[in-house]
């Protein structure tokens, strides 16, 4: 037990997500819910159980509270470890002074003694950002095989995406000889996923330096990766070909939810050799009543469904009431859809309450120019009145927050 | 501040497992599965946490493995705790432990960890009633009327054939209890004993003593009956909703019950959860082609077919083109395709391959034993 | 379990200790090691739970690494609650922005919600930075008996020490009608101890004043408290009459652990109906050799002693060798004092070697002039040399810090 | 990355209890107090842990209170964990488990356990052996020879008493155990079991449903002795330092051998911590006058007199002008003023009033029981 750890995993998961805009007023974007009873941070942690890899430190920086809470001592993962386990790492004052997280390698940087005391030969980092299962012992067996200084998971893009991300032009062997960050001509379809596997003792030492450079950013893809590259170090790339998505848009949160109801897609919650585990909430199971019509769609604990769904995905507690509608849509725990309401194209954040009647989103096809077509989202503890129509694209933050 | 340390709940996990044989042939009372996604014991367990009775002892005697899983460290009740917390106290544990005729031999084999306890007063319970005891409220009422004995009951309809699994209270104006019927044979409204007690440890520890001095085994026979009128004993008057489990029969309708949105509500009260044992299930998934009304889905589910006025526990899956209708269908069992199974009670992880028909009814519901396939 | 709490702990942790120079340079004060087996901390989250107060927010500012991990999930003081138990909450970025906690005050205002989640009656304040054994419940008792907003604990001290401390001058009922900051000419020898209980409604106006007034100190007890008193709101004094000791300096640290070891002083340790709790070290029982001597002193677990003790503490995983001394000392974890070492009114923090011969500290009467006498401190993990002397008053701190 | 998942363990808590019968009258053999602050159970389950097996069953028999109250969920040993983590398999908790005669019985009484696990590989280990095991390595060695069933021992020199209680292996120049003596007549240097084996679940599954066929119940003797011809057993040789407790005497040596420091490094390995239950006592005090020299000190004790090569446990208190010699003392025992006590054991809680003086001898220590007031 008290022996080293062979890998430590470092979870980014300080990001604000302000491109969630209502539904991240106050909640980190890994906390954000997802698939009906997950929160997005429920996927590395699952990974890292399903791995092995039984030592996370997690880095927070915005609105922890909620996600302090949620990991707590990492029981629902299975890593409350005596020796090891889940961390949550928030930025700290030292006797020099106080400094936040600078970027995604400051942040490693700050908690360098978190890692040194699990002496690990390797580091994997990931973020609090993406929804996939992945074997990262796999990944790591890789790094070992190639005797490489770091690996950094890919993913084989479409070529017209490729200039959206951070693109690895890599030679027969795998191994990575050069590396542009959102290229206008991607010389590559090998996108980095923002997971990388290090062998402590190289990492370290690039952490210092960078620390010591102070006309560097602070950042992996920026500044670690490309000095490691000029220096001849060993970068490998990992190819993944799973499931993979990026859920840092309103679009692809929702789209990432909807993948989850496609039988063709190949993310399956319900494998027993790879569970998701999340904090489980405490409710009695869900009542469909005599008027309810469910279908193609994922209804979670303790919810009351006296009307229509199709096509969404419920999460614990919500209530949706006779004769009203839900389609296409992401309804968060705890919302009420009151009597003859119609939400489609949507996503309600947490507690949040729909009048009866209102009507919130559009159909793609209802409107007349696509331009004008998105979808419409409801922050968390919102109000909507009976009646009131919120169009496709529109946003109704918790105004009780400033 | 709160009733730490001053009480002590005992819960009997074996008792009354006679009256659902069927249910009990690998499992103890307490372990038998209700509501979609309880246990029994969850109902008497969960009132003890939320009343801040944060010791417990539970009182086993044989078939209890499977208690011993569900209950696990007893994190789920918040009561894997350094102080006070769940104790198991299984048979032949301490020297004075075995198998015991009733409850007052059980007590006597535990009376070393009652003793050991520091609180003033005891709380025992079984795991027969769904309910949501307010033990805060009970022990107040003990206390004001300084009882020897409090006995819980409600006021209720019996059958002949509920009585005859069941005790019942004569009460008086003062609200003592004057008589006790061991399942008589009766039928109509009467004050049915929920099988609750409260007694100061003190009291209990001089009946333990002199039962088995004299031989005697039964508390409600040689203690309540016996010695009502040498005793206290005061009846309190339970008014929440509650459903006791005396058959097969009333276990099928005290599950259909929970279909009631408003006995739901009643008896999943907000402020008293309800905890249970950690599945970690996705949610249910209902796909095309399902047609789900009036009936409870637990976590876990997948439907293709159709489902009315039934309770399906964790795991379940349903066919494409299966019909259930007034079933319970208990965790990780499969319905295969074309299936219709009317009336019908399965055992956890049961099978039935595609297209079998099965029917029982209301007043019989037909049963299916676990790991059973059809 | 999920009904509101009567009242809700919040315990300011963030402490840097800097008048504790060596031994808090990676540790916060609350963390400092105390009474063989403790940490400061232990004394207010064990009081908690002997009080009953089982929700307990630990704010954590200074290099809390450490201390994070000590409290972990609140297990080894019972505070792992479901609903409640011991929370350490560091400051955190907003969509507003990032901001240190500014003072006492500011840090429970910047975790409002955290105790709004709790929707309790009353809040107690407590500091990580006192060694004493009291009833919380009493003094909120007290404080619903007096229908006051706010009580504060005070302890009479002697007059000459008054100007040290915030006196309160109270009326004869208890009410306090002024409080002055370490006053030159005290009206009163009431001095406060840092324990507030506030009514939580009444001081969660307070902070917000307190907070949109730019020009106030974000501080108890310069800005809320008189706040209150100016606005005539009722404030009481609580009276404590027990053992009470600010750690605040080495010599009063030293002089706390001295306490212990006298059976006239009240902090008995070993009273079974006031347990106080601690994360409890993985090591085997001590054993005392052949060659030993120990008298009027407290050995822990792990230790291995051969060599003569005298009125000192000795913590857990400590190794005095045959022929050295070690009297009127305190010697932190996992240290070791070789062979022919003396070591006299010194504290050896964590992990720190005094090699063959060596001498550290001295007796008050060997020293000339009394004012070069002082306890003499050497840092955690330091190594010192064979034959090296440490005179009275010395410190040598961890050199591998900056 | 690690043996997670992969291997069972199994451990016996209350096999030779008949060693040690005044230690065990009121406890069983994994419970016995050892060393200061440890029960035997420690030193086989902190292995375990230390191991990375950490799906682990405690199979019970009877007097298993006080071993439920030590281990609780298993969190010192870092085995209360969702997945996998510590259970205890007490008699009648499942429908095949009862009160068994012998290890194979025992193993039938918990195949429902067994089949459950996903493990492939199990690890059998008793109470009886104070030592730190390298499960790791006794693994390893097992799947590189193709064993059946690898058995751990160790060489040593055995009294004409310590055989009688022990199982002792010939072995062949290839490793094989090809002879088995059970509780033999003999002395002088051979190999002793350390009741120590490593099965796959395949083949144990094979054993215990054949054992149960033909109403074999010992391990020892239906398998190793009289199928050691047919399976392959292979022998580890265990090299680290050990005791086997065969009798109170050997009892008494094991704890008086701490008192060596260099067999105390050899126990305690800063690489294989001992876990056991916590405690919450303040560090051990010694006041004005007290004298301790070539003595295990537990924490909570309150030292005033002399204590010379002995051993205290937890919450001892001393008082002054005592002299304890030579003795071990269990927790909560008070040794009043001008007490002699040498060459004594006393149980847990003994009370010595003042000025008794009780003297056995290092070959034939006296034993006091628990809570005995002298």
């Amino acid at each position: 037990m008290y022996t080293k750890k062979e890998c430590v995993a470092m979870l980014l998961a300080g990001g604000q997500g302000s491109r969630l805009y209502a539904l991240t007023q106050d909640m980190a974007k890994p906390a954000v819910p997802y698939g009906g009873k997950y929160r997005i941070i429920d996927f590395p942690l699952s990974n890292c159980v399903n791995s092995g890899i039984d030592t996370v430190g997690v880095l927070t920086q915005y609105q922890p509270l909620v996600l302090n809470d949620y990991i707590g001592n990492g029981q629902p993962w299975d890593l409350d470890k005596q020796y090891g386990g889940a961390h949550c790492l928030p930025p700290y004052q030292t006797a020099l002074g106080a400094e936040w997280y600078k970027g995604t390698a400051n942040a490693i940087y700050q908690n360098i003694a978190f890692v040194d005391r699990y002496s690990p030969e390797y580091v994997i980092i990931l973020s609090g950002d993406h929804i996939y299962k992945m074997d990262y012992n796999d990944m790591i067996q890789y790094h070992k095989e190639k005797g490489a200084d770091a690996t950094i998971a890919v993913l084989d893009v479409p070529l017209e995406e490729a200039s959206r991300f951070g693109i690895m032009i890599t030679n027969d062997e795998g191994d990575i000889v050069d590396f542009e960050e959102k290229p206008k001509n991607p010389r590559s379809t090998l996108a980095s996923m923002g997971i990388y596997v290090f062998t402590w003792s190289k990492l370290r030492q690039y952490l210092i330096d960078n620390e010591n450079n102070p006309d560097e950013d602070k950042d992996f893809g920026k500044a670690i990766i490309p000095n490691m590259l000029n220096a001849k170090e060993k970068l490998v790339a990992y190819a993944f070909d799973g499931y993979w998505k990026d859920v840092g848009t309103l679009d692809s949160l929702w789209e990432a939810n909807m993948d989850i109801l496609n039988p063709n897609i190949p993310i399956d919650l319900y494998d027993p050799d790879w569970k998701m585990y999340s904090r489980n909430p405490v409710l009695p199971p869900q009542y469909i009543g005599e008027n309810a019509n469910v279908e193609n769609s994922m209804v979670a604990e303790g919810c009351i469904i006296d009307g229509n769904i199709d096509f969404s995905v419920i999460f614990e507690g919500v209530t949706i009431e006779k004769g009203a509608t839900v389609t296409d849509s992401i309804i968060m725990p705890g919302s009420v859809i009151k009597e003859g309401a119609c939400v489609e194209y949507a996503i309600v954040g947490e507690n949040s309450t729909i009048g009866a009647g209102a009507h919130i989103g559009a159909r793609p096809e209802a409107v007349e120019n696509r331009d004008d077509w998105g979808i419409a989202v409801i922050g968390h503890n919102v109000n909507i009145e009976g009646g009131r129509v919120v169009g496709p694209k529109d946003m109704v933050p918790d105004i009780r927050k400033k | 501040m709160s009733l730490n340390k001053n009480i002590l709940g005992l819960i009997f996990a074996n008792m009354h497992e006679d009256v659902v044989p069927e249910l009990t042939r690998q499992r103890t009372m307490g372990s038998v599965l209700f509501g979609g996604r309880y246990r029994m014991i969850d109902f008497v367990l969960s009132s003890m946490t939320n009343s801040g009775v944060d010791e417990v002892g539970v009182v086993t005697k044989s078939n209890y493995q499977s208690l011993l899983d569900h209950l696990g460290s007893g994190r789920e009740w918040d009561m894997a705790r350094k102080i006070g917390g769940l104790h198991l106290l299984p048979p032949f544990s301490d020297v004075s432990s075995g198998i015991y005729r009733g409850r007052l031999e059980a007590l006597y084999g535990i009376s070393n960890f009652i003793r050991a306890s520091a609180a003033e007063y005891v709380i025992m319970s079984d795991c027969d009633v769904v309910t949501s005891f307010d033990y805060d409220a009970i022990f107040d009422a003990h206390v004001k009327s300084g009882a020897d004995i409090t006995a819980v009951y409600a006021r209720a309809n019996l059958t002949m054939e509920d009585a005859s699994h069941s005790n019942v209270f004569g009460i008086d104006a003062d609200g003592r209890v004057n008589n006790v019927l061991i399942n008589p044979v009766l039928s109509g409204e009467c004050n049915i004993a929920l099988n609750t007690y409260v007694i100061s440890k003190k009291l209990l520890m001089e009946i333990i003593a002199d039962g088995a001095a004299k031989g005697h085994y039964s508390f409600a026979k040689t203690i309540l009956q016996d010695r009502c009128g040498e005793f206290k004993i005061v009846g309190y008057k339970h008014e929440g909703y509650f459903s006791k489990i005396t058959s097969i029969k009333s276990y099928y309708d005290a599950n259909m019950a929970l279909l009631d949105l408003d006995k739901r509500s009643k008896l999943f009260l907000d402020t008293n959860p309800i905890y249970t044992k950690i599945r970690d299930n996705p949610p249910a998934k209902f796909a095309i082609g399902a047609k789900v009304k009036n009936s409870i889905i637990a976590d876990g589910c997948i439907i293709e077919g159709t489902v009315e006025n039934s309770i399906l526990f964790r795991g379940v899956k349903v066919g494409k083109d299966a019909v259930i209708r007034n079933a319970i269908v208990m965790q990780d069992s499969v319905i295969g395709r074309k299936c219709t199974i009317d009336s019908v009670i399965t055992d956890k992880k049961v099978t039935i391959t595609d297209g079998k028909i099965l029917t029982g009814s209301a007043n019989y519901p037909v049963y299916i034993g676990k790991n059973a396939e059809i």
